[in-house]
Formats: C-alpha cells, sequence, structure tokens
C-alpha cells in the first residue's frame, strides 16, 4: 500500500470528484461545477508541494530569514491557476446561457439529439 | 498526533464531503453552494499551509466571485437537474 | 539590433489588442485596417527575428526582465521557433484581409481583439521556454479559441465550444497535474534546466508526469481520444479562425508536445511514453480518414482530414530519431500551406454561396474557376501527389517509420492515405464534373492570396531543397537537447 | 441496470486514475524541503526586488512574464463574454429592488469596500494580497451596487476604455524596461535608482505600479463580466 498525505489525498479526492461528475454528468452546469472543484483540487496538490514542515509563510518581515520560509513558487503559480480557472469558468457558463437560449434545456444529450 | 492535524484532518473531511454533495444534490443552486465552500475549505487549507496570498485569492475569486457568476448563470437558465438528466452517460463522441 | 527586442513578437499583438477598445470608441470602421496594419508589423517582426536566427545561427534567447533562467522566465527563439513564429504571423497577415469578406457578425472589435490574442498565444507557445509559461500561453490560446469557436452565436457553435471547453478544462487540468509532479520532483520550471536534470528523476513519477503533461497538450495537438472538439469546432468556427486552427494553434500544441518529450529524453520510462504517443497518433490518423468518409459538409470533411495530417505530423516527432523529427516539422510547414489554402477556397465557396454543404461545390469549376482551381491544387497535393509539396514530407516520414521498426503503423498510415484520396476525388468530381451555373466574379485580393499559396505549394513541390533544410534545422533545435541547454544561458542554480 | 454499470465502470476509471495519480505523488515527498530556484527567490528577494513579500516579487518581477499572460487571460473572458453575450440592445430584467437594509448598507459600504480594494492591492509587496484579490474585491463593490438597485449599470464605455488604456500601460511599463535596461519587463525603478526603503510603502521598484494597473484591471474586468451576464436581450423570448 502506497502512503501519501492527508492533503495529497484530499487534493486527488477533489480531482476525481471533479472528473466524475465531468464524465458522467448530463446537466452542463452541475458538469462546469465539477470542472471548478476539479481545479480547486489541483491548486491544493501545488501548494502542499511547497509546503515545508515548521516554516512559514514567504513574507520576510522582521524574525523571518530565507531559511525560514516555505517554497514561494507554487503560490505563485496557483495565484496564476486561479484566475485563469475563474476566466474559463465565466466562458463556459456564457456559452450554456447561450446554449439554454437556442434549446431550452441543460441537458447536453438533449442539446445533441435537437442538433441532429 | 496534536491538536493541529485534527482540524486538519477534518476541513479536509468536510471538504471532501461537501465536494460529493455539490456533484451529487439535484438543486443546482445548492450545488454552486457546496462548490463555494469547497474552495473556502480549500482557502483554509492554503492559509495552512502558509499561503496567505493564496488564500485570499481564492477566498476572493474562487469562492465568491465564480460562485457569484454561477449563480447568475443559474437566473438566466434553470435551478432543477432533470429527471433525465440523472442517468450517467458520456456525451463527446467522434 | 539586440536580440532582446524580440520581445515584440508578444509585446506587438498584446498592446494592440488593448488598444482596440479605443479605436472603437473613436471609430468603429477602423477596426479591420487596424488588424491588418498589426500583422503586418508583426509580421515584419517576425521576418527580422528568422533572418536574424538562420543567418547567425544562434538562437535569440529573450529574458524578461533582465533574470537569466532558471531565475526568470525567457523566450527561446531558435530555428524551429523562428521559422513558425514567422508562419503565424504571415498567415495571420493573410487571414486579416480575409476577415473583410467573411466576418459580418457584430461585435467586430471583439472579434479583432480575440484574433491578435489567438496569434499571441500561438506565438508564445512556439517560443516559451518555461514549462509554467507554456501553460498561461497554453490558456491564452484556448480560451480564445473557445471564445471565436462560439462566435457565430448559433447553437452548433456554442456546443462545439462546449465540448472544447470540457476537454479544454480536462486537459489543462492534467497539464497542472504534470507540472506540479515535476515540479515537486526537480524543483525548476525553466525547460533547459528540466532536461540537465530529468535523469534524476524518480522514472515512475516521470512517466506519470510526462504522459500527464502530453495528454494536457494533446487537446491543443488534436490527438486521438481528445480530439472530440475538433471536428464541430472546425465547421461551426468563423471561416478565418478554422484556418488559423488547422494552420498554427495545432501546430504549436503539436511542438510543445514534442519539445517536451524531447527534454524528458534521459529519463528511464521515457520509451513506454513514447510508445503511447505512437499509438495515439496512429489512431488520431485512422479515425480522422475513416469518419472523414461519411462527410456531406466540406469544410467539415477537410477538417477530418487536417486531423489525420496532424496525426501524421505526431506519428513522426513521436518516433525517437532525428529524421523522423526532421519528416515532422518538414510537414507541418506543408500542412500549414495547404490547408491554409484549402480552409480559405471552401470557407469563400461557403461565404459566396451559402454553406458548405457538397451540393454548393456542383459546378464549381465554372463557376468560380480560381477557387475551384486552388481547391483543386490543394487536394491533389494533400492526397500526396508527386510534384505537389506534401508528397515529400509523406514520404520522408513513412521511411522514416519503417525505419524504426514500426512497420505496422506505417502499413495502416498508408492504408487511411487511399481511404482520403478517395474523398477527395469524390470532392473532385463534383466540382468539376457535376452541374453548372452562372460566373461568379470573384474577389481579386482573396484570388491573390490563394494563388500566392498555390505558388507556394508547386514550387515547394518542384524544389523542396530549400524548406527541407529549413526544416532539418529546426527539426535539429527540437531534437538537440544538448545543444537546447547549452543554448540557454543557465546560472548556477541548484544543480 | 445499464445505468448501473455506466456509473460503475467510470467510477473504477476514475479510481484506477486517481491510485495512479496517487503512486506519482508518493514519490513527491510532502512537507520537505525541495527547493532549488525558490531558495535563491528567498535569499535575493530584498536587495534584487525590495519587495519583502516573495510570493508578490515573484508573480510581479521575476515572473512578470505569465502575470502579464495571466492579466490577458481575463481580458480574454471579459472579451469572450462579451462578445457570446452580446446583443443589440439590452437591458437588466431584475424587477424586485433591494430591501432598504441593502441599499443603505450598499450606499454606506461601497466606498469603503473599494478603497478597502485600493489598500490592497497598494500594499501588495508588503503584506498577503495583491492586485487579484484587490481588484476582486473592487468588483465585488460593484456587484453590491447591481443587486441593491435594480438600475444601475457600470459606465461600459469608460469601463472598456480604461480596461485598454491600463493594459497597454501594463505592456507600455515593460517596454520602457526595454528601451531603459534592455530587457522586456526590467524593473527600472528599483534596478536603477533604488527609490525607497525594504519594507516601507514607497518601496518594492515597479511592484507597486504594476499592481495597481492589475488591480483596476482586475476590477474593470470583473465587473464587466457581471454586467453582461446580468443584463439579457429586450426582444428576445423571455
Amino acid at each position: 500500500m502506497i502512503e501519501i498525505s492527508a492533503y495529497y489525498f484530499g487534493a486527488i479526492a477533489l480531482i476525481m470528484i471533479g472528473l466524475y461528475a465531468v464524465l458522467v454528468k448530463k446537466n452542463l452546469l452541475k458538469m462546469l461545477v465539477g470542472l471548478s472543484i476539479m481545479e480547486t483540487g489541483v491548486n491544493l496538490l501545488l501548494i502542499s508541494i511547497g509546503y515545508i514542515n515548521g516554516k512559514s509563510a514567504p513574507i520576510l518581515s522582521e524574525g523571518i530569514g530565507p531559511k525560514q520560509a516555505v517554497d514561494p513558487i507554487p503560490q505563485a503559480l496557483v495565484l496564476t491557476a486561479i484566475v485563469i480557472g475563474v476566466a474559463t469558468t465565466a466562458m463556459a457558463l456564457s456559452a450554456a446561457i447561450i446554449l439554454y437560449e437556442k434549446y431550452g434545456t441543460l441537458n447536453i444529450e438533449e442539446i445533441r439529439r435537437l442538433r441532429g | 498526533m496534536n491538536c493541529i492535524s485534527c482540524i486538519n484532518y477534518i476541513i479536509i473531511g468536510i471538504m471532501v464531503l461537501s465536494a460529493v454533495f455539490a456533484v451529487e444534490w439535484r438543486d443546482l443552486l445548492a450545488a454552486v453552494v457546496g462548490m463555494a465552500a469547497v474552495s473556502l475549505f480549500a482557502s483554509l487549507l492554503f492559509f495552512f499551509l502558509q499561503a496567505p496570498d493564496v488564500a485570499m485569492t481564492e477566498a476572493a475569486i474562487g469562492a465568491a466571485l465564480s460562485g457569484a457568476v454561477f449563480i447568475f448563470a443559474i437566473k438566466r437558465t434553470r435551478r432543477f437537474e432533470t429527471e433525465e438528466e440523472e442517468k450517467p452517460g458520456w456525451w463527446v463522441r467522434w | 539590433m539586440n536580440g532582446q527586442y524580440a520581445s515584440l513578437l508578444i509585446a506587438i499583438p498584446l498592446i494592440s489588442a488593448f488598444f482596440v477598445p479605443v479605436i472603437k470608441a473613436a471609430s468603429k470602421k477602423a477596426v479591420m485596417p487596424f488588424l491588418v496594419l498589426v500583422t503586418a508589423a508583426q509580421t515584419a517582426a517576425a521576418a527580422w527575428v528568422f533572418n536574424e536566427v538562420y543567418t547567425t545561427g544562434k538562437p535569440i534567447i529573450v529574458m524578461a526582465g533582465a533574470w537569466r533562467p532558471p531565475v526568470g522566465i525567457n523566450l527561446y527563439i531558435g530555428h524551429f521557433a523562428a521559422l513558425f513564429v514567422f508562419i503565424v504571423a504571415a498567415v495571420s497577415f493573410l487571414l486579416s484581409i480575409y476577415n473583410f469578406k467573411t466576418i459580418k457578425i457584430e461585435p467586430i472589435d471583439k472579434y479583432a481583439m480575440l484574433f491578435l490574442l489567438l496569434m499571441l498565444g500561438a506565438t508564445g507557445m512556439i517560443a516559451t521556454g518555461d514549462i509554467f509559461n507554456l501553460f498561461v500561453f497554453m490558456e491564452i490560446t484556448s480560451i480564445t479559441a473557445y471564445a471565436l469557436t462560439a462566435y457565430n452565436k448559433t447553437g452548433e457553435a456554442a456546443e462545439a465550444s462546449m465540448k472544447y471547453m470540457i476537454l479544454g478544462g480536462i486537459g489543462s487540468s492534467f497539464f497542472l497535474i504534470g507540472i506540479a509532479i515535476v515540479y515537486g520532483s526537480l524543483g525548476t520550471l525553466n525547460m533547459a534546466q528540466i532536461a540537465q536534470l530529468a535523469g534524476s528523476m524518480n522514472a515512475t513519477a516521470a512517466q506519470a508526469g510526462l504522459a500527464l503533461l502530453i495528454f494536457g497538450l494533446a487537446v491543443e495537438a488534436e490527438l486521438f481520444p481528445l480530439n472530440a472538439w475538433a471536428p464541430d469546432a472546425y465547421q461551426a468556427a468563423p471561416h478565418p479562425v478554422t484556418v488559423m486552427f488547422s494552420a498554427f494553434v495545432v501546430k504549436a500544441g503539436l511542438y510543445a508536445a514534442a519539445r517536451l518529450l524531447y527534454i524528458m529524453q534521459s529519463v528511464g520510462s521515457w520509451h513506454s511514453v513514447l510508445k503511447l504517443v505512437v499509438i495515439m497518433a496512429t489512431l488520431t490518423v485512422l479515425v480522422a480518414e475513416f469518419s472523414a468518409l461519411r462527410q456531406r459538409n466540406v469544410k467539415r470533411m477537410i477538417a477530418y482530414s487536417s486531423i489525420s495530417q496532424v496525426g501524421f505530423i505526431a506519428l513522426a516527432l513521436a518516433l525517437g530519431t532525428q529524421a523522423g523529427v526532421d519528416a515532422g516539422v518538414f510537414h507541418m510547414v506543408n500542412h500549414a500551406i495547404v490547408k491554409a489554402l484549402l480552409f480559405i477556397a471552401v470557407g469563400y465557396v461557403a461565404v459566396e454561396l451559402g454553406g458548405a454543404e457538397m451540393e454548393n461545390f456542383r459546378g464549381l469549376g465554372r463557376r468560380m474557376p480560381i477557387t475551384a482551381f486552388s481547391i483543386t491544387i490543394g487536394s491533389l497535393a494533400v492526397i500526396g501527389i508527386p510534384m505537389f509539396n506534401v508528397f515529400w514530407s509523406k514520404l520522408r516520414i513513412i521511411l522514416a517509420t519503417v525505419d524504426v521498426g514500426y512497420t505496422w503503423a506505417a502499413a495502416l498510415v498508408l492504408i487511411a492515405s487511399v481511404v482520403e484520396a478517395v474523398y477527395y476525388l469524390r470532392l473532385l468530381h463534383v466540382i468539376w464534373f457535376e452541374g453548372s451555373g452562372e460566373r461568379i466574379t470573384e474577389s481579386a485580393a482573396l484570388g491573390a492570396i490563394m494563388l500566392l499559396l498555390v505558388a507556394l505549394v508547386i514550387v515547394i513541390g518542384v524544389y523542396p531543397d530549400y524548406v527541407w533544410n529549413l526544416a532539418q534545422k529546426a527539426g535539429a533545435d527540437i531534437f538537440n537537447v544538448a545543444q537546447y541547454i547549452k543554448n540557454v544561458p543557465l546560472m548556477g542554480v541548484g544543480a | 441496470m445499464v445505468s448501473i454499470l455506466k456509473r460503475s465502470l467510470a467510477i473504477i476509471t476514475i479510481l484506477i486514475i486517481g491510485y495512479w495519480l496517487a503512486v506519482a505523488m508518493s514519490h513527491v515527498p510532502f512537507g520537505q524541503d525541495k527547493m532549488l530556484v525558490g531558495q535563491y527567490y528567498l535569499n535575493h528577494v530584498k536587495d534584487q526586488t525590495g519587495a519583502i513579500n516573495a510570493v508578490t516579487a515573484i508573480v510581479v518581477n521575476y515572473r512578470g512574464f505569465d502575470t502579464l499572460g495571466e492579466v490577458t487571460v481575463l481580458f480574454i473572458a471579459s472579451t469572450g463574454v462579451g462578445a457570446l453575450l452580446w446583443k443589440r440592445k439590452r437591458e437588466r430584467t431584475a424587477r424586485v429592488p433591494g430591501s432598504v437594509v441593502l441599499t443603505t448598507g450598499t450606499r454606506f459600504l461601497f466606498p469603503f469596500i473599494v478603497l478597502f480594494g485600493a489598500y490592497i492591492f497598494i500594499h501588495g509587496h508588503l503584506t498577503p494580497g495583491g492586485g487579484f484579490p484587490g481588484g476582486a474585491t473592487i468588483a465585488t463593490g460593484f456587484l453590491l451596487l447591481y443587486m441593491a438597485f435594480t438600475v444601475y449599470e457600470i459606465p461600459h464605455k469608460g469601463f472598456e476604455v480604461t480596461e485598454g488604456l491600463v493594459g497597454m500601460s501594463y505592456v507600455a511599463v515593460g517596454l520602457i524596461g526595454l528601451l531603459i535596461g534592455s530587457y522586456f519587463l526590467y524593473d527600472w525603478i528599483w534596478q536603477t535608482w533604488h527609490v525607497g526603503t525594504v519594507g516601507k510603502l514607497f518601496s518594492g521598484g515597479f511592484i507597486p505600479i504594476i499592481y495597481i494597473l492589475i488591480g483596476l484591471k482586475v476590477g474593470t474586468e470583473l465587473s464587466g463580466i457581471i454586467d453582461n451576464m446580468l443584463k439579457e436581450g429586450v426582444s428576445g423570448n423571455d
């Protein structure tokens, strides 16, 4: 059996739940909720990779030297990733609104059938 | 095991649970609230993992704004999943 | 001039895209001419960079913020990037003229911004030397692509865009997990340093990380399990956007995948990942060709053909030999020219005759002779008739494949080519030997663009040596990782 | 029956993927020092950039290119949402006005929310936060206005032009760096003059300038997205 930390476990669980929603659900908004959860999971994974036991946040005010801080790079990456995630979500939701206006449903199979 | 890590485990547990609920609830408004809860708990975890910048951003953008955008979209579409949509299926075809 | 001015390649489209709202506030009519101006400037900058790189033989390393890699982000404009940045800019320039004819749907100012940013994204993906920066540019490309796919605001377009978004969302999450694994094991994001340190990575983690990165890029690069969005998106997108997808957005994804594949070549589990990509590429070719057979919409049919050619390129790039990579790059160039020609012509027909259905092409030879001629040359070239450019690259790809020992892949790919010939010849039959109609006056500018591309197809077909030399240099740029590491002025952080 | 089969198939596939991920992650130990480039940033951030928040320094200065791309992504999203939901004539459809508590509260809170957002992005190089949360906070203020007043709309033209101009100034700051220090996005304020003392508000080179630009841009863009999502076409079905 493999041993991983609880944070990794939580992150991977979120990724899997999100993936499940994307693959199995047919309601568009539900799929987008799943995508959002997946992104949160990935962000959590990145941040927990950067964590170092017993060190504090990378803000080097008094009392915190360069040796007492956690890795700042994953945090910078996640800042970017969060913003990109919300951008994708907004785009996807506006496409979903157009689809609802055209077809009157959010069920993706139904939309496919109506489109022929 | 000291008590700080107890709190971590509890928060991770609640976070995963709310993710499951967010995916399974048929009321989409509730699902969005569940999603925002996942983001909030994640931002708490970011705080524990010594990432206050990310925690702030996640709370402001990940939870609040993307939740709000979802709610507007629900307002312009519909609120409940139908019976038909409960059945699983993979819709992307070639 | 200083090599750092190559950063203008990023700065020009960006600052112009931000300038569009200001122009629109002044006059809405000025937006489209502005687009022509900007793409011309970009083409000039790209031509300068191309000339610089190929005459000195040294890559240009742009260091953002004066930080030397791996501390800062660097752009690596080597032989490949210089060639393709030029192709991106030139094709965009042609399309900015094409836009006048094809884009009628409001809001045009937003279209102009997205057009520029799609060009920017592809340029950045090709030029960057940092994996997270690659992710950012990939997202720029794909989010603009989502928006442009749905730009026509019809139901089909929105559905295609939705499909693209779902697959793209999964892909970008996978890519980010891949970055997380690579960063967690190596502690760096710079590609050259990753290449340097890759040997020290745990084999399992490296395999998973590399596979996730490739899977994430496979959405952009249209490899088999993740390319379901492509035909719908190609069909529903506005015509210039289809040309952009086919001519350089896919290429950017393919190049990024190839680059990542080769910089990780010293990890223990490298060959298993290569085999995975070869299988994915072969399946891409087969599935796309057989799907193309039953299409009634010409634009969609050519879209499937484009996907199958992409499979060819991916196969060549994943062979793991110098010959394969060279052939793949050569095919990329040829494919960009031919598919730009075909999609421009088909889009023009769709605009004039109200749709790209097969029926509309009846008697096209008499109605729009220049366009019909261009489609004919393009189709013959894609099939792989000798004396046209694609023949040479296809031949080299198949030879390289057999050389490595993937005879089964070569055989399957050849069968697929025969299938391709069938449906293209059917199209040509419809164009020249069926139906008739009155003559339509063709636009002179578009005719000139198409004839220019036709001329390129034939010239490269008759004298392939010049482009083949370029392709060999560009291929060496991807394949020769040791040289790549040497070219990037890494400062001694860590290792 | 078939549906249960499909569902379990999906779950099994996902569990396999998850197991594979977990195996890969088990080779990346949690909580250990794996820094290579990160340590360099921590060691040199104060004298090279003048900021004490290392994350901010990386986001804006060391990896400024990423941030430029990120701002672009947000710009694309706002443009894209505008393009997709474009209608010739649109207006807000909300009919229920906000309650007295909401309207008075909003009137009272709005300036403070904007001020707080501005505080967050101006102090980005000293405290956690920065342009993105700051801009999001400002957008929240506009969201409140939208919810409280049924007829409120942001000044579109002004916001669009601000968006464009602010974005251009960001690129222009980078280009000035190219002219002065011959590198794109070169920190020409800190590297050439070393203005201010580390740890005070007036320090950090161009970080505060860029964060102000980013904050304005994010604020206007997110408000634009909110505005686009809330307004519906007039001649539509409902």
